[in-house]
């Protein structure tokens, strides 16, 4: 059985740098998302977005122990991993603009088929869990080329469902490959509770063990605690002690897709998160309780967030549309490897 | 008659015929409390129960082989992914397992699954929600095909499909749900193999399916502006394949074009061409021309999506190519 | 973690004519095995075939307790199985030998693709790992039902990596489904030792535990064993109690295929499981121990077995071949449910 | 120059090409301690090492998706499965997945996956184990599809495969493993896209792929008996299509016949055919006539797969045919 991680985290332990780094990270991520509704509602984006308000803490806790060259697979609702993992804010509002800017070169993208190599996002599967077999891949690759890189492979308690996690697991446990496998359980994918959807011990993590693979459930709106474990995952990774499993408890406030009116959930849960569990909200109040930052602090960063945001739209929003013609390039590759 | 739309004749379709069917069941990602990604099951856990209609977890293979196992063992199982492009999610299990299954056991089972699959380029779903993926089927041995274009077809097809002891894919056009379209109100089936001539015409043949059973009509209807009298043919399903309509009318026009949405190369249009360099050359005056999608993945972007696929315009420009001859 | 269930069982405590059965199903299949194999060399059978020897007390432990309306799928080296469960020996030899009396009327099976609705036998799919989706199917059909059939699902232990079998283990625990998983460990898949295919804990079994579903390890070549705990997972699944696994250690005595040299396995390790844990040769030699049976008992039932099966061959042989035509016939099948 | 099988060609070009690129590996079922459930493999165990020469769990899902995040992360993944009608169990991950990635992330990686995907009917190995599913991938887009015919073709294209930073699929014949064929001793490689000619003739083209090149060689050198002269062209490659030495050769016989071993319906024959149909109309005297296997699965029996598969006869009636007009 997974280990459930219960820490009383005391923010005092860490650099006042590095707690509003991550309070940063996680107003930015819902900052870009709030906006990005906000310009779909305003007809500048089209197609589906599965919108990530409230999750913050996953990209936010994880890619703080990532450097650059480690790989990630983000989530369908994952602009928050690719966002805290670097990827430039108006290359990703160009992709969801269909412009030049974008990372697709104007080609578009949703949440998902945004790739960078430069900061090890390594883009995403519109059909959900191929996420496992693809980090199995890259976790490989690592191993042959000896260097000690990470691969954090993200996905939701839906997506666990998928025939190829067992593939992937199988994997990573057999040889001993550097990736964190983190669940998001939102409790939902669509409709569908995850109690519904899973036939479980306890947790989703749980079946880590048949892996020989560490598993561990954590509040995953509990930022500090997301960082540790994931921290001690990751290092562990890197080190060579193989993979883990970490599973996530939180909630996504939005419907599945922007338009989902998500009647299938009762409202008064909803708002429970919203209100007594968020992990912007709450992760304030602890650091200010803390003495650790203080209401200006965050203030200047909500104001600076802001700014940024504005201006990679404002970005996006001059880059050109291409040409109809973009389409016809770049199906194949030129030349030998 | 009355009139309703694309979505609801299925949703009819399925209440009528599971009622009909007490060994019926139907099951899929999100088809029970919230009644699919595009609304067509509403209606059916109410009427028959959570053993009847449930919530699956999200694994296309598990569900295209449940199916089988379900029909093995008596029952009649309707599903739905809920995009068509996660056919290759579950491709081992409908194409070798639930095409193949009865013949390579020596053909001692009933398999009366039916699997509904939303196909087609829909405000910038992207690469892996748009495919119409159907074309990948004309080479399977075991499975029926249906591509119905409006509501009266898609009702009667349906209704056959849940009927046949064989496994059908039933593809429907995402753009087509809200369509309205007259429907009986009495009770219909339509059988599979027979093609449906939407308009008459005496110069082209248009072979079209699905979403673009519409585009040849207003393309027809603005050639008959130029002279151009285009004759549009809508198979319905593809497997079995009514040959002999289509033959009619190329023995009839002369010349062909064929429509589609999925790319062109490979496509359902390559082995409607093959057949008819085969079966009808000396009726042909003209080459056959056939209009697809781009050899290319489907872009995200709104704005590119429309360059990638079929429209009149190209439609049109390739009937009057074959006018030339 | 899976339960390991050892148990000393005194053969005293059954019928003679039960244990007798026990013993005339494993000798049949050894005896239908072995001659399968002289007509290959015969030349009067071709295709691959994956020999069971040696895996007998599978198919003879579980079929014990099942029923002819309760469903099994067989796996690629379960001839055994299908023996056991009753599909009568003239026509798989008829299937082998492409005959009409085949259950395939000519078309011809090798090990797979034999199915006899009426001993409950759905058949066998030549990709590996099917049976976990599609014994999900038949489970969940028993339900809707509401009679009281069981499933029972085979494989080896390479088949357990297939990613299909998180699919089917989910859903079987999810709606609690009467499905007994067993899986034959014989320690390789082809050349595979399955330590070198499964990340594991201890056992393989141990992945049930992630699913809620109860899992055993067992003494495989041990007929009374797979009998009792088949039979208690069996009767547990008809009786509303759900899906378990076993594990069933074996081992194969010949090559993956007649023809493999099976040069990858230490060919003492082979003779030590043919001299020391053969399942018939101890059986016999504990129910003489035990004065549960005499030599006598076995040498009748030996000769019985033996006319049975030439009997079976003989009638295969007369069976005439399908026409050329019989391609054509019965892809579809004609009228209405 | 020297003889060696086609089997050891293919061996000869994966030690070539994996000593070539040392960040290269090698991974599937059986294929390091037991060199492959053909022999393939042989020796690069002990040549490259474990790490990169692996066998993996019988999960093929997992084997694809993992050669394209080998790839993403810089390798040069080599795989493959032991049969190609596996393909159906990570359809999604070889066709949407490996097929796409680059294309639809906006193009800024390299893919250079191989698979090697044994095809073909062969004593009596049954419908799942027997298929040549290469049609399938005629309507994929981004993946490459080479179907080599003999020892030359099969060395030279399989290093061009492992070069090439797209993903191919390496269609191979299990009957032809052990032909053995001339293969120059020094190192070369054979462009995509190159069909050949392997026997000139002037009255009909016979266009034909993998075993069936064979079929059609000694078809053709029977014809001559009969005065036909009949061309045969090995498209080697059919993404990318050699469309020109095809138009080329119709246009010189004005007849043509198609042999594929896979099904008719749906088969490579169904895109050739089309394209001809289009581009090679007013060329052709006679309806083009296509010679493939049943349309049903394959039979167990090696009796019965005789009649399933095309064969000279058969391939000479349709030549005989085509030559009436
Ligand atoms: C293979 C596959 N099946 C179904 C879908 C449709 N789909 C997109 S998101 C989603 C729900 C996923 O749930 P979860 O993994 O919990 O993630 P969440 O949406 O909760 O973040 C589904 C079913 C898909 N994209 N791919
Ligand atoms: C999906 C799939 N992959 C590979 C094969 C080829 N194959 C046939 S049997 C076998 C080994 C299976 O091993 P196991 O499940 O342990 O059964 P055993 O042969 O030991 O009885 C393999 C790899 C197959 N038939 N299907
Ligand atoms: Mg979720
Ligand atoms: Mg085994």
């Amino acid at each position: 059985m997974a280990e459930v991680v219960k820490r009383d985290i005391d923010p005092a332990r860490y650099d006042k740098d590095f707690l509003l780094r991550l309070y940063r990270e996680m107003v930015k991520q819902r900052a870009f998302d709030e906006n990005l509704i906000r310009l779909l509602h305003e007809g500048k984006v089209s197609g589906f977005y599965h919108s990530g308000i409230g999750q913050e803490a996953t990209g936010a806790g994880t890619c703080a122990s990532l450097r650059d060259d480690d790989y990630i697979l983000y989530d369908h609702r994952g602009c928050n991993q690719m966002i805290a993992k670097g990827v430039p804010l108006d290359k990703i509002y160009g992709d969801f603009m269909g412009r030049l800017c974008g990372t697709t070169c104007g080609l578009g993208a949703g949440i998902v088929h945004v790739a960078y190599p430069e900061k090890g996002v390594l883009g995403q599967s519109g059909t959900l869990g191929a996420c496992f077999v693809i980090a199995a891949g890259a976790g490989y690759a690592v191993k042959v080329k000896k260097t000690d890189q990470v691969c954090v492979c993200y996905f939701g308690d839906g997506t666990a469902a998928r025939e190829t996690f067992h593939g992937g697991m199988n994997w990573a446990g057999l040889y001993n490959l550097p990736i964190v496998f983190y669940c998001e359980n939102n409790e939902y994918g669509i409709s569908t509770h995850y109690t519904k959807a899973h036939a479980l011990k306890n947790n989703i993590a749980d079946r880590a063990d048949g892996y020989g693979i560490p598993g561990y459930v954590i509040d995953g709106n509990d930022v500090l605690l997301v960082y540790e474990v994931a921290k001690e995952a990751i290092e562990r990774a890197r080190s060579g002690g193989g993979p883990s499993f970490i599973e996530g408890k939180t909630f996504r406030y939005r419907g599945h897709f922007e338009g989902d009116p998500a009647l299938y959930r009762d409202q008064a849960v909803v708002e429970e998160w919203m209100e007594k569990r968020d992990a912007i909200k709450n992760y304030r109040a602890r650091l200010i309780a803390a003495g650790a930052a203080a209401e200006e602090d965050f203030a200047a960063v909500d104001a600076e967030v802001e700014k940024e945001i504005l201006d990679a739209i404002a970005a996006a929003e001059a880059s050109p549309m291409p040409e109809c013609t973009r389409i016809y390039e770049g199906l194949f590759v030129e030349g030998v490897v | 008659m009355k009139t309703i739309s694309y979505m609801q004749a299925i949703n009819e379709a399925l209440l009528e015929e599971m009622e009909r069917d007490g060994s019926s069941v139907y099951f899929g990602e999100d088809v029970a409390t919230m009644s699919g990604a595009f609304g067509a099951t509403a209606g059916l856990l109410d009427r028959f129960g959570p053993d009847r209609v449930f919530d699956t977890p999200i694994a296309e293979a598990t569900i295209a082989g449940a199916a089988l196992g379900m029909a093995l063992a008596g029952l009649t199982p309707i599903t739905e992914f809920s995009f068509a492009d996660f056919v290759g999610i579950a491709f081992d299990e409908i194409y070798n397992k639930l095409g193949k299954w009865n013949w390579m056991h020596g053909c001692c089972f009933k398999i009366p699954v039916t699997i509904r699959l939303p196909v087609g380029v829909m405000a910038g779903a992207g690469p892996e929600h748009s495919q119409s993926p159907q074309a990948l089927f004309m080479h399977s041995q075991g499975l029926k095909v249906v591509v119905p274009s409006n509501a009266y077809d898609a009702k009667g097809l349906l209704k056959t499909a849940i009927r046949d002891p064989n496994p059908v894919l039933y593809f429907e056009h995402k753009v087509l749900y809200g369509m309205p379209g007259e429907v009986p109100e009495e009770e219909y089936t339509i059988p599979f193999g027979q093609a449906e001539v939407k308009r008459e015409g005496s110069d082209v043949t248009i072979i079209a399916t699905s979403l673009q059973v519409h585009t040849a009509l207003a393309a027809a209807g603005m050639l008959a502006g130029e002279g151009i009298e285009a004759e549009v043919i809508d198979p319905r399903t593809l497997i079995p394949l009514d040959k002999e309509t289509i033959l009619a009318s190329v023995r009839k026009t002369g010349r062909v074009v064929i429509t589609h949405e999925e790319q062109k190369t490979g496509g359902t249009g390559a082995e409607l061409a093959a057949i008819l360099a085969e079966e009808a050359f000396f009726d042909l005056a003209a080459p056959i021309k056939r209009v697809g999608s781009a050899d290319t993945p489907i872009p995200q972007s709104i704005f590119l999506e429309q360059e990638f696929k079929p429209n009149e315009e190209k439609l049109m420009s390739a009937v009057r190519e074959v006018m030339q001859y």
